[in-house]
C-alpha cells in the first residue's frame, strides 16, 4: 500500500533520514520505534507531504506522491495526526472537527461522520462548542484523532499518540488505535513508548540516526536481547 | 598588521581637508560622518543586543534639542507662575548636556520599554519617537515648535586670552566628527569586547539561556541604551553645532529608517557595518543629487535597497566580505583556530 | 517549615503552578539534599519542566516557596537565582547558535568576571588580566566535557551529542552549586549517554548537587542517588532507585504493567 | 537597462561640467532654493515658475551688465536641514553672488547662518515671521509682508467688517502661530474679544473637533492662517458642521482658484488676505506688469491657482537683478549693497527696502501692500 | 440666531464626530490586525494601502470620471490586488523568517510605495467630488455631512462583512487554523501559500476600502499613509494582537480619545493621543485591552 525507498530528509545542513525504506501493506498497523532524533517523526513528515524530502520514493497505492503537496496526499487517502496533539487551540471543537473534513464537500456524509465520532467520544459533543485549547490532555487527543477521521482515510499516520498521557489514557488511546484498524483503516505510528508500540503492532520498524536498523514483528522485536537493551531500558 | 590597517585608513581620513578643496564635499562628509556616529549607537542596539528599535531618532533628536537649548537658554512656565530658566551655557558644556540628557532619556526609554519584546517593542519605540516629535513641535516656549531653534552657537574652544579655536568653518567640523567619530568606535570595540558586549550578545542570541548563566536581561539592555542613546545625543550634538537649526523634523521616523538601513546593509552586530553603510547612504542622497534625480527617486532607492539586502545580504556588506575573503584565504592556508574565534566575536 | 536543614539544599514547599484554567503542578513538596544526584520522573506534562521553570525563575508559581540554602527564590529573576549558584540547562538544546564552541563558554562565564563598564570603556589594565584568566578558564570548561578540539567551530556547525555537552558546559561556566539538567540525553545514542554518565560522575566530584529530569531509565537508574516520581503535577513516590523500579504505583502511572514483565 | 542609466548619467555630468566652464564668462548665476517636494511642495514649485517667467523675460530683453542670467534652482525637499544643504551647494559649489529663497519661514531661518558664514545675499520671498529680519542678519531681503504688517494693514477693515468677536485657527508653525499673534493683538487694540485660539498639525486633514469648539465659542469671525490644501478641508468641514462664522484667511497662501475648485460652494462667503489680484490687475499699483504676468503664466499654461504664489518668484528675481544691475558687478558683497538702494515696479507695488533689527545689523523689509478679496458664488470679487 | 451654544451641543457634536470617526479607524484596525495580529507581518505598509485606495477613488473618479458608486468597489478589488502581489512577490519566499526579516521588508516596500506615489500623483493634494449633497445634515444642534454618514453606514457594513468572512466561511476557518498553527493546517489540506496571500489581500482590501471611503471626505497626498499606519498600530495593540472584535472598539476608543482630547485638552496634541494610549497600554497591560489568553510553554 505505501512504500518508501531510500528516503532522505534533512532540516538545513542536518540530516534527520538518511536513506531509509519501508512498506506498509493493507490493514497493517506499523510502528516506528527509536530514539529522540532517530527520524521517526520526520519520516513521517515526509509522508504526509510537510516535510519535502531531499531524496528517494515515496509510493501509495501505486502513485509517487514523493514531492506531492499535503493536499493531494491528503486527497488520496492519508492523514496524519501530529506529535503534540496540535488542535487549534482558539477554534471550537466543532470547528476543529470541520477542519478535518476541510477537503471533502460531501455535506451531509460529514454530518454523519461527525454523529459517529459524537455517539464514540460524547465528551467531545458536550464541549462541542468550547474552544480546543481548554480541553484536558485526554480530550484533546480524542479530538486530535477525530479530527484526523474527519477526513475518512484509508491510511493514518499517528505520531506519538501516548505522548503525555495519563497511563489510563494511553490504554484507552492503544485501544482506540485499535478499533481504528478493526474497521479496516491502515495504520502507522511512531510511539516513544516502544514496549506498548511492540505489544500493539503487526510490524515494526527500528530507527536509529535515521536508518532502519532492525525490523520484525512485534513479539520477534520484543524477545530480541538488542532492542531489549537500547529501548526497553531493561 | 590588522592595527596598521586601521592607523592608515585614520591618517588618510585625517588627511582629506588637506588636499580635497571642494568645500561641499566636505560638507557633505561632516553629514555623513554625523550620521555614522548615528548608525554606529543604533548598531549598539540592533545588532549587539538584537533589539530593534524604531524609535532611535528620538535620542539623536533630543541630543540635539538639550544642546541647542543649553547654549542658547531658554526660560519656561512649568507651572502658570513658576517660571525656569537657564542663561546661555557654553557651547562644549551644552554638547556634553545633550548627550547626557539624551543617555538619561535611554535610561528612562529602556526601563520602561523592555517590559515588551518583539512586534510590541518595535510600536513602543516608534510611539516613543512620535511622541517626543509632537512634544517637540507642540512646546512651542521651550522649543520654539517649528519655528525651530536658530542662530544656535558654534563651538569655541581654547582659553580666554590665550587661543581659541573655533567650529565655524567647514574643516574645524570635519575634524571635531571624526574626534567624535573615533572617540565613540573605541567605546562600542572596547564595549562588545568585553564581559558586556558578550552579555549582550547572548541576549541576542539566547535570552533564556543567557539569563540561566547570570546574564541580568535588564540591566544589559539598559546599559546598551543607556550607551547608545549617549551616542545618538552626541551626534545630535554635532548635528545642532554644525548645522546650526533644530526643528521637530529631526525626530522624523524616516531617519530612524535610514540609520536602519545603514546598520542592516553594512552589517548589524559588526563594527565597521554601520560605517560601510553610514557611508554608502550618507554619500548616496548626493550622488543622485548631482544626477539630479528627484528626491523621490532617492527613497524609492532606498526601498528597493532595502528589500534586496535583506533577501540578498541578509547579514549585510561587511560579513559577506569577510566570508568571501576567509574563503579565499582558506584555500591558501587554513586560518589558526584562535583567529577564527576572535573573529567570529566581532 | 524548616527551611535551613544543613543537608537541604534545595527545599521545595507546596509548589503550585497553573496556566490559565490548566493546573500544571499541584502543591508539590521535595527537597534535595547536598551532593547528591536526585532525578525527576514522570510522563510528559505531569509537570516536571514547570516545577524546573519555577525553581530557576523563568515562571512565577502560583502558590509554594522555593528556597536555596535558606534564600528565598521566589520572584528572584533568572539570572540572580543563577548568581546563588542555582543553573539550568533547557530541554530543547539551547546554545549560543552563531557562536563558536569557544565564545559560547566565554558567554557563559558571565558570573566569573568581574569588569565594571567605566573599567571596560577606558580599557583600565585590570580588564585585560581578568580576560586572559577568562580565556584560560574557558579553555578549561571545554576540555572538562571533551570538546577541546572544538573550539573554533561554529555551535552550529558540531553534532547534536557534542551540542548537549556545550550545553553543558555553559552551565558549568556559570558555577553552579546546585545544577538542573532537563533531559541532558535526549536523543543521544547508548554510547553517548554512557559517556554522559561518566561526565555527570565528574560533575558530581566537583561537589555539585544535580537535578535531573530525564526519560532514559537506564541513565535515571544508573546515576540517582534518588528519584521521585511526578503524575499530572503530583509527586506519587519518592526513593532510591530500586525501590522506584518495584513501586506499584510508579508501575501504574510512569513505567506501565508492562515494564515490570520486560524486566522479567 | 543599467548601462543607459549609466550613459545619462555621464551625459548629465559631462553637461554640468561643460556648461560649467562655458557659462562663467557669459551668464550671471542665481540660486533658487524652493521647496520643490514635500509639504510645502505646491506653493515652492509655483514660486520657481513664476521665477522662471521673469528669467525668461529678463534674458529676452538683454539680461543684466551685458550678460544673461541663469537660475540655478535646488529643491529644499520642505525640509530646513535640506535647505542648508542646497544653500551649501547653491553658494559652495555653483559660486552664486545672490540667492532667491527659501519660502517658508522656517527654512528661511535655517539658510540664514549660512549667509552670514559666506556674505551671500538672500532675497526672502514668501516668509512671514518677524525673526527673520529683527535677528540681526544684514544679508536678509525681504520683500513679502510680516504678519504684523498684514495686521496692520487689516486695521481699517475690523471696523468696516463689524468684527465684534474673533476665533483663530492656525497651522501649529511659524506662519500660523505668529499671524494668531499679530492678529489677535491689533483685534484686542481694536476691542475686538477674542475666543477661541485653536492650532492644528500642518499634515492634519481633520478638525472636527476644533470646529465644534469654534462652533461653540460664538463669534462672527474665524481667522485661518495654514495652507491652501487645509483651507479647503476647514472650509468643506465648517460647512459640514454649520459653523456660522465669516472665515478670513490670512498669509496669502491661500489661492482662491484653487479653493473654488476644490472647496465648491463651501468656498462662498469667505474672505481672503492676498498680495496679488489676478483676477482684477487693475486693483494692483502696478497694472501693467501684473497684466503682463498673468498673460506669461497663462502662456505657460501654469496652474492658475498658483498666481498668487507664482508673482512673487517674478518680483524676487527682479528686484535681483536690479540688485546687480546697481551694484555694477555680480558679486555678493557689492549686491548685497546695492540692494538697499533699489527701486522696483513688482506686481506687488514698488518695492524699496527699509531698515529692521538690531542696529549696525540691521536687516531689510519691504512694505507690501496687501488686498482683501471675497468668494461670492464661486467668483472672486474685491472687497 | 447666533448667541451662546450650550456646552451639551459641543459634546453631543464631539460624540457624534467620535462615532464616524471611529468606524474608520476600526475599519483600518481590523484590516491590520489580520495581517500584523494573526500573520505577525509587522505591516509599515498598512498605510500605502489606505493611501493607495485613496488615490484609485481619484484615478477612477476624477481622471476617468467613472460613477463614484461604481469607483469605490474598483478601488477596493485594486487595493486587493495589490496585497495579493505584495504577499507573493516580497513575502512568499520570507515564509517562516522572523518578524524583524519582514518588518524591514515591508519597511522597504512602504518607502517605496509612497514615492512612486509622489512620483506618479506629486505632492499636490488631490480631492475627489462626491455624489453627496452639500448641505449638511442637521440634527437639532448638530450636524454631519452626508458623505460622512455614507463613510461610516459603509464602514459598519464591510466590519460587519469581514467579521462573518472569517468566522462563518470556510475561507475564515482555515485562516484562523493556518495562523494557530500552520503545519497542522497543512495537514488538514489547507493550502497555507493561498492563505496567506488571501490575508493578506483581505488585509490590503479593507486598508484600501478605509482609502477610498475618506479621500473623498478629505484631500489625497502621499504622505497620508503615514499617520493611518501609526493609528492602526495603536488600534490593533489597544484590541489585543487578532481581535477583530478588539479592533472594533479599539477604533472607537481612539476616535474618542482624540475628539476629546482636541476638544478639551489640546488640539495640538491630538494625533500624540493615540501614541500615548499605546504606551500606557503596553506598559500597564502588554497583551492590549481584550487579547485572549494562552498557555506558554
Amino acid at each position: 500500500m505505501l512504500k518508501i525507498e531510500g528516503l532522505v530528509c534533512r532540516y538545513g545542513k542536518v540530516a534527520a533520514v538518511r536513506e531509509l525504506s519501508m512498506e506498509v501493506a493493507q490493514g497493517e498497523l506499523v510502528s516506528l520505534i527509536g530514539a529522540n532524533g532517530a527520524g521517526k517523526t520526520t519520516t513521517l513528515k515526509a509522508i504526509s507531504g510537510v516535510l519535502p524530502p531531499v531524496a528517494g520514493r515515496i509510493t501509495f497505492l501505486g502513485e509517487d506522491i514523493t514531492r506531492a503537496a499535503p493536499k493531494r496526499i491528503l486527497q488520496l487517502g492519508i492523514a496524519h495526526c501530529p506529535e503534540g496533539r496540535r488542535v487549534f487551540p482558539h477554534m471550537s471543537v466543532l470547528e476543529n472537527l470541520e477542519m478535518g473534513s476541510y477537503l471533502r464537500a460531501d455535506r451531509a456524509d460529514i454530518t454523519t461522520d461527525m454523529q459517529n465520532l459524537f455517539e464514540r467520544f460524547p465528551i467531545l459533543h458536550s464541549r462541542r462548542h468550547q474552544a480546543a485549547g481548554t480541553l484536558s490532555g485526554g480530550e484533546q487527543q480524542m479530538l486530535a484523532i477525530s479530527r484526523a477521521l474527519m477526513s475518512r482515510p484509508k491510511l493514518v499516520l499517528f505520531d506519538e499518540p501516548s505522548l503525555g498521557l495519563a497511563p489510563n489514557l494511553v490504554e484507552r488511546t492503544f485501544e482506540i488505535i485499535k478499533g481504528i484498524r478493526a474497521q479496516g483503516v491502515t495504520v502507522v505510528m511512531v510511539e516513544q513508548n516502544a514496549f506498548a508500540a511492540l505489544e500493539l503492532s503487526d510490524r515494526s520498524y527500528v530507527l536509529d540516526q535515521g536508518r532502519v536498523t532492525m525490523t520484525g514483528t512485534g513479539s520477534e522485536l520484543l524477545n530480541n536481547p538488542h532492542v531489549k537493551a537500547a529501548y526497553l531500558g531493561a | 598588521m590588522k592595527q596598521g590597517l586601521t592607523i592608515a585608513w585614520l591618517l588618510f581620513l585625517a588627511s582629506v581637508p588637506l588636499w580635497l578643496n571642494n568645500l561641499y564635499v566636505l560638507h557633505v562628509l561632516i553629514m555623513a560622518g554625523i550620521f555614522i556616529i548615528a548608525a554606529m549607537s543604533l548598531n549598539l542596539l540592533l545588532g549587539y543586543t538584537g533589539q530593534l528599535s524604531l524609535g532611535h531618532v528620538a535620542f539623536f533628536g533630543i541630543g540635539a534639542y538639550a544642546s541647542s537649548l543649553a547654549s542658547l537658554g531658554f526660560a519656561v512656565h512649568l507651572l502658570p507662575d513658576w517660571q525656569v530658566s537657564v542663561d546661555p551655557k557654553p557651547v562644549w558644556f551644552s554638547m556634553l548636556c545633550g548627550t547626557l540628557i539624551a543617555g538619561l532619556c535611554g535610561w528612562a526609554i529602556g526601563r520602561l520599554s523592555f517590559k515588551v519584546r518583539g512586534a510590541y517593542f518595535v510600536i513602543v519605540t516608534v510611539s516613543f519617537a512620535e511622541v517626543i516629535r509632537l512634544v517637540a513641535l507642540n512646546w512651542v516656549e521651550l522649543t520654539q515648535g517649528p519655528m525651530a531653534l536658530n542662530n544656535i552657537p558654534y563651538l569655541r574652544l581654547g582659553i580666554p586670552g590665550l587661543f581659541e579655536l573655533s567650529f565655524l568653518r567647514k574643516p574645524a567640523n570635519y575634524y571635531l566628527v571624526l574626534a567624535v567619530g573615533v572617540i565613540c568606535y573605541v567605546v562600542i570595540r572596547r564595549l562588545v569586547h568585553s564581559r558586556a558586549g558578550r552579555a549582550m550578545i547572548a541576549l541576542r542570541e539566547n535570552e533564556p539561556l543567557a539569563a540561566s548563566v547570570g546574564v541580568d536581561v535588564t540591566r544589559y539592555l539598559v546599559l546598551a541604551t543607556i550607551v547608545s542613546a549617549g551616542m545618538a545625543g552626541a551626534a545630535g550634538a554635532l548635528y545642532a553645532h554644525y548645522v546650526r537649526i533644530v526643528d521637530p523634523d529631526v525626530f522624523l521616523f524616516i531617519y530612524t529608517v535610514t540609520m536602519v538601513i545603514m546598520v542592516v546593509t553594512g552589517g548589524k552586530g559588526t563594527l565597521a557595518g554601520p560605517i560601510v553603510g553610514g557611508a554608502i547612504f550618507g554619500l548616496l542622497p548626493e550622488t543622485l543629487r548631482a544626477l539630479e534625480a528627484p528626491p523621490e527617486v532617492q527613497w524609492v532607492t532606498y526601498g528597493v535597497l532595502m528589500v534586496l539586502v535583506v533577501y540578498f545580504l541578509p547579514d549585510g556588506i561587511v560579513p559577506a566580505l569577510r566570508n568571501w575573503w576567509h574563503g579565499r584565504s582558506a584555500v591558501a592556508a587554513a586560518p589558526a583556530p584562535e583567529q577564527a574565534s576572535t573573529e567570529a566575536a566581532r | 517549615m524548616s527551611t535551613s536543614q544543613p543537608d537541604r539544599e534545595l527545599v521545595v514547599d507546596g509548589l503550585s503552578i497553573r496556566f490559565g484554567g490548566l493546573t500544571a503542578v499541584e502543591s508539590m513538596s521535595f527537597h534535595v539534599a547536598k551532593g547528591e544526584i536526585l532525578s525527576l520522573i514522570g510522563p510528559n506534562g505531569a509537570g516536571k519542566t514547570s516545577a524546573f521553570n519555577a525553581i530557576t525563575g523563568y515562571i512565577e508559581p502560583n502558590g509554594g516557596t522555593i528556597a536555596y540554602r535558606g534564600i528565598r527564590l521566589n520572584g528572584l529573576k533568572p539570572s540572580q537565582i543563577a548568581a546563588h549558584g542555582v543553573v539550568r540547562t533547557f530541554q530543547k538544546t539551547s546554545v549560543f547558535m552563531g557562536q563558536t564552541a569557544f565564545d559560547n563558554v566565554l558567554l557563559g562565564l558571565h558570573l566569573a568576571s568581574r569588569q565594571r563598564p567605566l573599567a571596560i570603556i577606558f580599557a583600565l589594565p585590570s580588564v585585560a588580566r581578568e580576560e586572559k584568566e577568562l580565556a584560560e578558564e574557558a579553555r578549561r570548561i571545554l576540555a572538562f566535557v571533551g570538546l577541546e578540539a572544538r573550539g573554533a567551530l561554529l555551535a552550529s556547525s558540531l553534532p547534536y551529542g557534542e551540542l548537549r555537552l556545550l550545553e553543558v558546559a555553559i552551565a558549568l561556566a556559570a558555577k553552579p552549586r546546585l545544577l538542573l539538567l532537563d533531559e541532558p540525553v535526549s536523543g543521544m545514542n547508548p554510547s553517548e549517554t554512557a559517556s554522559f554518565m561518566q561526565i555527570l560522575a565528574r560533575i558530581r566530584a566537583l561537589d555539585i548537587t544535580v537535578l535531573l529530569v530525564e526519560h532514559d531509565m537506564k541513565m535515571v537508574m544508573g546515576v540517582s542517588d534518588r528519584v521521585i516520581c511526578l503524575n499530572q503535577g503530583r509527586i506519587i513516590a519518592d526513593g532510591p532507585p530500586a525501590a522506584i523500579q518495584s513501586d506499584r504505583e510508579v508501575i501504574r502511572a510512569y513505567l506501565g504493567e508492562r515494564y515490570t514483565r520486560a524486566q522479567d | 537597462m543599467m548601462s543607459r542609466t549609466f550613459k545619462t548619467a555621464l551625459a548629465v555630468l559631462g553637461a554640468t561640467l561643460l556648461a560649467a566652464t562655458a557659462s562663467a564668462q557669459d551668464t550671471i548665476k542665481i540660486g533658487v532654493t524652493q521647496p520643490l517636494t514635500g509639504a510645502f511642495a505646491a506653493s515652492g514649485t509655483y514660486v520657481m515658475q513664476g521665477a522662471k517667467i521673469a528669467e525668461e523675460q529678463i534674458n529676452k530683453a538683454g539680461g543684466v551688465l551685458g550678460k544673461k542670467i541663469q537660475l540655478i534652482v535646488e529643491d529644499n525637499k520642505s525640509n530646513p536641514t535640506e535647505a542648508v544643504s542646497t544653500a551649501e551647494k547653491l553658494i559652495v559649489r555653483e559660486k552664486v553672488p545672490v540667492m532667491l529663497g527659501a519660502w517658508s519661514s522656517t527654512l528661511t531661518l535655517a539658510v540664514m547662518p549660512k549667509l552670514e558664514e559666506y556674505k551671500v545675499p538672500m532675497l526672502v520671498e514668501t516668509s512671514s515671521s518677524g525673526k527673520i529680519t529683527t535677528s540681526g542678519n544684514p544679508y536678509v531681503f525681504r520683500i513679502s509682508p510680516t504678519s504684523e504688517m498684514e495686521a496692520r494693514a487689516f486695521t481699517p477693515l475690523v471696523k468696516s467688517l463689524g468684527i465684534k468677536k474673533a476665533d483663530f485657527l492656525a497651522t501649529n508653525n511659524d506662519f500660523g502661530l505668529g499671524a494668531s499673534k499679530e492678529f489677535s493683538e491689533m483685534l484686542k487694540r481694536e476691542n475686538v474679544q477674542i475666543g477661541t485660539m485653536e492650532v492644528m498639525d500642518p499634515k492634519a486633514t481633520d478638525f472636527s473637533a476644533q470646529l465644534a469648539k469654534i462652533k461653540a465659542s460664538g463669534s462672527d469671525t474665524l481667522f485661518v492662517t495654514t495652507a491652501v490644501e487645509q483651507i479647503t478641508l476647514i472650509l468643506k468641514q465648517a460647512k459640514d458642521q454649520q459653523v456660522t462664522a465669516r472665515i478670513i484667511t490670512t498669509g496669502g497662501s491661500n489661492s482662491p482658484d484653487q479653493l473654488i475648485q476644490q472647496a465648491g460652494d463651501a468656498a462662498n462667503g469667505s474672505s481672503h488676505l492676498v498680495f496679488f489680484t489676478p483676477w482684477f490687475p487693475e486693483a494692483v499699483k502696478n497694472p501693467d506688469i501684473a497684466r503682463t504676468f498673468v498673460a506669461l503664466w497663462n502662456e505657460k499654461k501654469h496652474h492658475v491657482g498658483g498666481l498668487t504664489e507664482g508673482f512673487r518668484g517674478w518680483d524676487g528675481i527682479y528686484t535681483i537683478v536690479e540688485g546687480i544691475k546697481a551694484a555694477g558687478k555680480a558679486e555678493p558683497e557689492a549686491i548685497q549693497k546695492a540692494l538697499w538702494g533699489v527701486k522696483v515696479k513688482g506686481i506687488n507695488g514698488d518695492i524699496a527696502f527699509i531698515k529692521q533689527g538690531p542696529a549696525g545689523r540691521e536687516s531689510a523689509q519691504n512694505v507690501p501692500s496687501v488686498y482683501l478679496v471675497k468668494i461670492d458664488s464661486g467668483k472672486v470679487i474685491r472687497q | 440666531m447666533r448667541g451662546k451654544i450650550p456646552n451639551m451641543d459641543q459634546l453631543l457634536q464631539h460624540i457624534l464626530n467620535a462615532l464616524i470617526l471611529g468606524g474608520t479607524y476600526a475599519l483600518l484596525g481590523i484590516g491590520l490586525t489580520l495581517i500584523f495580529g494573526i500573520m505577525r507581518v509587522v505591516n509599515f505598509a498598512h498605510g500605502e494601502l489606505y493611501a493607495f485606495g485613496a488615490y484609485m477613488m481619484y484615478l477612477w473618479v476624477m481622471v476617468l470620471g467613472a460613477n463614484f458608486y461604481l469607483a469605490l468597489p474598483l478601488a477596493v478589488l485594486l487595493g486587493v490586488m495589490l496585497g495579493a502581489a505584495m504577499e507573493l512577490v516580497l513575502l512568499r519566499r520570507l515564509r517562516g523568517a522572523d518578524i524583524d526579516t519582514t518588518m524591514l521588508v515591508m519597511i522597504g516596500a512602504w518607502i517605496t510605495l509612497q514615492n512612486v506615489e509622489q512620483m506618479t500623483w506629486s505632492g499636490v493634494a488631490k480631492s475627489i467630488n462626491t455624489p453627496f449633497p452639500s448641505s449638511p445634515l442637521v440634527l437639532g444642534s448638530v450636524s454631519l455631512s452626508w458623505n460622512r454618514l455614507f463613510v461610516f453606514v459603509v464602514a459598519l457594513a464591510l466590519i460587519g462583512a469581514t467579521y462573518a468572512v472569517i468566522n462563518r466561511t470556510k475561507l475564515g476557518k482555515a485562516m484562523r487554523a493556518t495562523f494557530q498553527d500552520r503545519d497542522t493546517a497543512a495537514l488538514m489540506g489547507v493550502d497555507i501559500n493561498w492563505i496567506h496571500t488571501a490575508t493578506f489581500a483581505l488585509g490590503s482590501g479593507l486598508a484600501a476600502a478605509a482609502g477610498a471611503l475618506l479621500g473623498p471626505v478629505f484631500v489625497v497626498v502621499p504622505t497620508m499613509g503615514d499617520l493611518a499606519s501609526l493609528k492602526a498600530f495603536a488600534i490593533v495593540i489597544l484590541g489585543g494582537l487578532g481581535s477583530i472584535p478588539g479592533a472594533t472598539i479599539g477604533g472607537f476608543i481612539l476616535a474618542f480619545m482624540e475628539e476629546l482630547g482636541a476638544g478639551y485638552v489640546s488640539s495640538g496634541y491630538r494625533d500624540a493621543m493615540g501614541f500615548l494610549l499605546i504606551i500606557v497600554i503596553l506598559l500597564v497591560k502588554p497583551t492590549g485591552l481584550f487579547a485572549q489568553k494562552e498557555r506558554i510553554g
